[in-house]
């Protein structure tokens, strides 16, 4: 039970966030396999296995190091959609969070708010356009509901992570109207976005770093 | 899986080495993954730089090369390359006349080349226009969705803009160029099988014997529909009545791609091109330049696309312009 | 059987009337399914027709044009042409200074090129000569056999003795020519999957998932053995081995060609090509120049050949000199 | 019950080998895929195709006219091996047989003869080879023995027609040494050569005509 975010939930975070991608590598694929271009698995997995060596070789002791780490190693070795778009998310989560090693729950809601509009700032996507953004924006809707309910830290991400969850399996009967599931127009309907399952994967894993 | 590599993780590696071994006339940066060309460009000209996922060979590394491309930056299969690559490859081939960036219009594509652009223009100063394609008839151009893909016209530009930089035209006018090529071309292509991404280990959908896929694009995902399986006549129909309900093609000459996917043999493809040369006729087309193979493909996918490019004297006389890349040689 | 066609039984004739749509430069003979140059070559030089059965596309029609071919025969889809067709090609393209009829070493090419060549001599007067490729290393050359298969070493033969042609060598020089490119090449090929021949309209032959053919020839024939699937490592070995124990290669500079059966696509074969390469410089192999892609097919089938040719300055310059067909094209 | 072959037996046994060509062109083509590549089926099939469409234009009314016809129409529209080995055979027969309309037995078997002997000609072949001399090569035999045994024509032509399937499916244990089947080593055993095949139609056809 924690009341603070520290840079040891964060690691951990990060690290369990890698572990899934791996895990969940063929899941995501399959998922990028009906609608997308079957790379989103080894995408998330590539980039994250990345940001697992960046972070051995140097261990930032700050939020805003670790943070901007992680995103620019996304964005340097992931490419496609989900590069920029987690790498943006994460550069994006450090910028807020800033030079220090912990935070409170409104800290930690406000970076990850940063972290989730800069993925719409490079996204424009809106709710509903099948993307990462519908397990995004539920998860963060639920993290702060549950902060002003009084929940600690751990309750608010079990909360995010079950919301991203029920927002990953909203997506299936959407169309797409972003990236390249939008092409197939009336044919993404009926498949789960596979960038809102990486996402329910990022919920995920916060909430057992804080469990 | 039955593909010619060494495992799924290293193709592109592998890939690439291949490249900097059969072609003396380019240079691999094998960290940053660039094909550059091994003999720079003079000082004062427009660079261009493209690049895009891997898998689509020749695209974009094989038309690296006096005429063409001055670097491509290789993605992962069917990934867009990272600001990184693109930056290092901006840097690397400004002539101090600017870059132009070719861009073919995917979510990741576009995003990773903005944030390129910024990153080059931030840190090295160098000038930077950007050029998206976006071709593809078979994706509604609206506000729900991602815009049409960019895909078969792509060539022809790095043809055509190529030679306009190589003639020294300043970065405005190829940028100019560009955009006119990217204006008037329209493609529309299709699938008899899916193809496989190495990593994934399997076809990236399941297509029956009776059955084609068209509207496709060039990252082996799904048509926009799918069709039972037809005549190279009727296939030529389906591809070409889009195309040219899409835009006006008559009065001008044209220059006209059939593109293979990878895994269909030329017979078939200067088949396919049989029954849309007659249809263009038919339709008052005047045909003036013709490209025929496999030039933007999806792998092993069995398949081809047809590109209509409306032109103009400049747009021939600049694609009749000597090129000397792997991917098109002539006049030089 | 998923192909880009109208019907098995018109592939030849509706392929070539595409060829003929997309290649100003080449002019068709639809009866005698013949494909000329459009621009004849002048009087006094010695012609060169080639030809064999349909499915191996560029070779032979794309190699028609300066610098290469004056006619190509095609036979239906892997069966070579008749003397019919082979003696009004040589009728037509002699200008009066004999022809070079290039054979590959198959009972029924050389049986038909055999009757042309007799029908010609005793019809017309035309001066013929022959070479006859046998470069495949798959298969020994015994009584026992019907000699080795011409295979890959026919591409760089027809452009290297294209160009002899093309300066003005007699019909002597020029076959004497060819005979030491026959002689210096030899090729080795391989199936990751059979293809489909369209009148049989179903695979020649099954492949399981986990195996590969090595030893094929070009007609989807099955190879020498079977072998469990391998890394492009283990490949580019079991073809590159065979054919420096068949010949020295060393001390010359080589021309090598890293082909494509058609199916497989660039990515794969630039990859293949990165093996070979470090096995052939392993070897103490110079190689002076290199071809990769697609040039003798076999259809759809997946898969990859090598061939290594022991050059010399001759062969490097004639190599080097002026081309311009559809397939291969350099130097104008 | 015939003691001369004729111009019509002739025609007749073009046109059923036409026919036979034509119902086994799957057949032909299927014994070619495993040791050839797949054409036989559709060569024999197109020729006969052909032979039966020139005949049918000009109908020449002495048996050197006929086979001239058919041996020049096999050889310009079959291509492939068969194409001037049944070509030249058709050729030889017409040499041999000259301008009348018809043949003793003494005579059809000099014709047949020599057909089999321009095939040698051409291909070289020897027996066992496995080629369509293994099965042209006993069929002669038979005839011969059968018309040395005073037997009728249509007695030698069901002998020779026995003897040509026998000599087929002898073919099937060999290694060939001729023709592209030869590239294939040991791997050729096994299989029946699809041109003796080919050629035991050729006799049961002559069988039909003469019976
Ligand atoms: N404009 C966008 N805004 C937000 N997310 C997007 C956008 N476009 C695509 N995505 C997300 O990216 C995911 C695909 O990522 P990935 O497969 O790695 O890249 P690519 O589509 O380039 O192959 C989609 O499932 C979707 O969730
Ligand atoms: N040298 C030869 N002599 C006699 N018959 C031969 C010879 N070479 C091949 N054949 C016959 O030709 C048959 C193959 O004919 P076909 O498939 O039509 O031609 P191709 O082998 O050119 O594809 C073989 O089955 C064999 O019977
Ligand atoms: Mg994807
Ligand atoms: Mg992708
Ligand atoms: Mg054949
Ligand atoms: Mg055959």
């Amino acid at each position: 039970m924690s009341e603070t975010f520290t840079i040891a939930h964060a690691r951990s975070w990060i690290d369990g966030f890698a572990s899934r991608c791996d895990e969940q590598k063929a899941y995501l694929t399959e998922l990028d396999s009906a609608i997308g271009d079957a790379d989103h698995g080894a995408n998330m997995a590539r980039g994250m296995g990345a940001v697992r060596g960046a972070l051995s070789a140097d261990e930032p002791q700050a939020l805003d190091a670790l943070f901007k780490a992680v995103g620019m190693t996304l964005v340097s070795s992931v490419g496609g959609a989900s590069g920029p778009l987690y790498g943006t998310f994460f550069l994006r989560v450090g910028m807020t969070s800033g030079a220090v090693d912990s935070l409170d729950g409104a800290g930690l809601s406000a970076s990850l708010h940063a972290g989730v509009k800069g993925i719409v700032d490079r996204g424009k996507a809106e709710a509903e356009d099948k993307t990462m953004f519908d397990a995004m924006a539920p998860a963060l809707d639920a993290l702060d509901a549950s902060l002003a309910e009084g929940g600690d830290l751990a309750a608010a991400a079990s909360a995010a992570a079950e919301a991203a969850a029920a927002g990953r399996d909203a997506t299936e009967p959407l169309q797409a109207r972003k990236g390249r599931a939008s092409y197939l127009g009336e044919r993404s309907i009926g498949h789960i976005d596979p960038g809102a399952a990486s996402t329910a994967l990022l919920f995920d894993a916060l909430a057992e770093a804080l469990s | 899986m039955k593909k010619l590599i060494n495992s799924p993780e290293t193709v592109l590696a592998d890939a690439l080495t291949g490249i900097e071994a059969a072609d003396p006339s380019v240079r691999v940066d094998h960290v940053n993954r660039v094909i550059y060309r091994a003999a720079p460009k003079v000082d004062g000209k427009v660079a261009l730089v493209s690049g895009g996922g891997s898998g689509h060979e020749p695209l974009h590394g094989g038309f690296v090369g006096y005429g063409m491309l001055d670097a491509a930056c290789a993605g992962e299969v069917f990934t867009s390359p990272t600001p990184d690559q693109m930056q290092a490859a901006t840097k690397e081939v400004d002539r101090g006349a600017g870059v132009l960036h070719i861009v073919k219009n995917y979510t990741g594509d576009v995003m990773n080349f903005e944030m390129a652009a910024e990153l080059a223009a931030a840190e090295s100063g160098v000038e930077v226009a950007t050029v998206v394609t976006a071709d593809d008839v078979a994706v509604q151009d609206s506000l729900y969705t991602a815009g049409r893909r960019g895909v078969g016209v792509t060539v022809l530009l790095e043809k055509i803009v190529g030679a306009a930089a190589e003639e020294g035209r300043d970065l405005a006018a190829v940028k100019a160029i560009a955009d006119k090529v990217a204006a008037n071309g329209r493609s529309m292509g299709m699938a008899l099988t899916s193809c496989t991404v190495p990593a994934a280990g399997k076809p990236t959908f399941d297509l029956p014997e009776d059955q084609m896929e068209i509207g496709i694009g060039i990252h082996g995902e799904p048509g926009r529909h799918r069709e039972p399986l037809a005549s190279a006549k009727d296939i030529a129909a389906q591809l070409v009545e889009p195309i040219l309900a899409d835009a006006d093609f008559t009065g001008d000459p044209a220059i006209v791609m059939l593109n293979g996917m990878g895994g269909s043999p030329l017979i078939e493809l200067y088949l396919m091109y049989g029954e849309v040369a007659a249809l263009l006729e038919k339709a008052g087309v005047s045909v003036a330049r013709t490209l025929v193979g496999n030039y933007i493909t999806s792998l092993d996918m069995a398949g081809c696309s047809v590109t209509v490019l409306k032109a103009d004297d400049e747009i021939l006389s600049l694609w009749d312009a000597p090129v000397e890349t792997a991917g098109l040689r002539w006049g030089r």
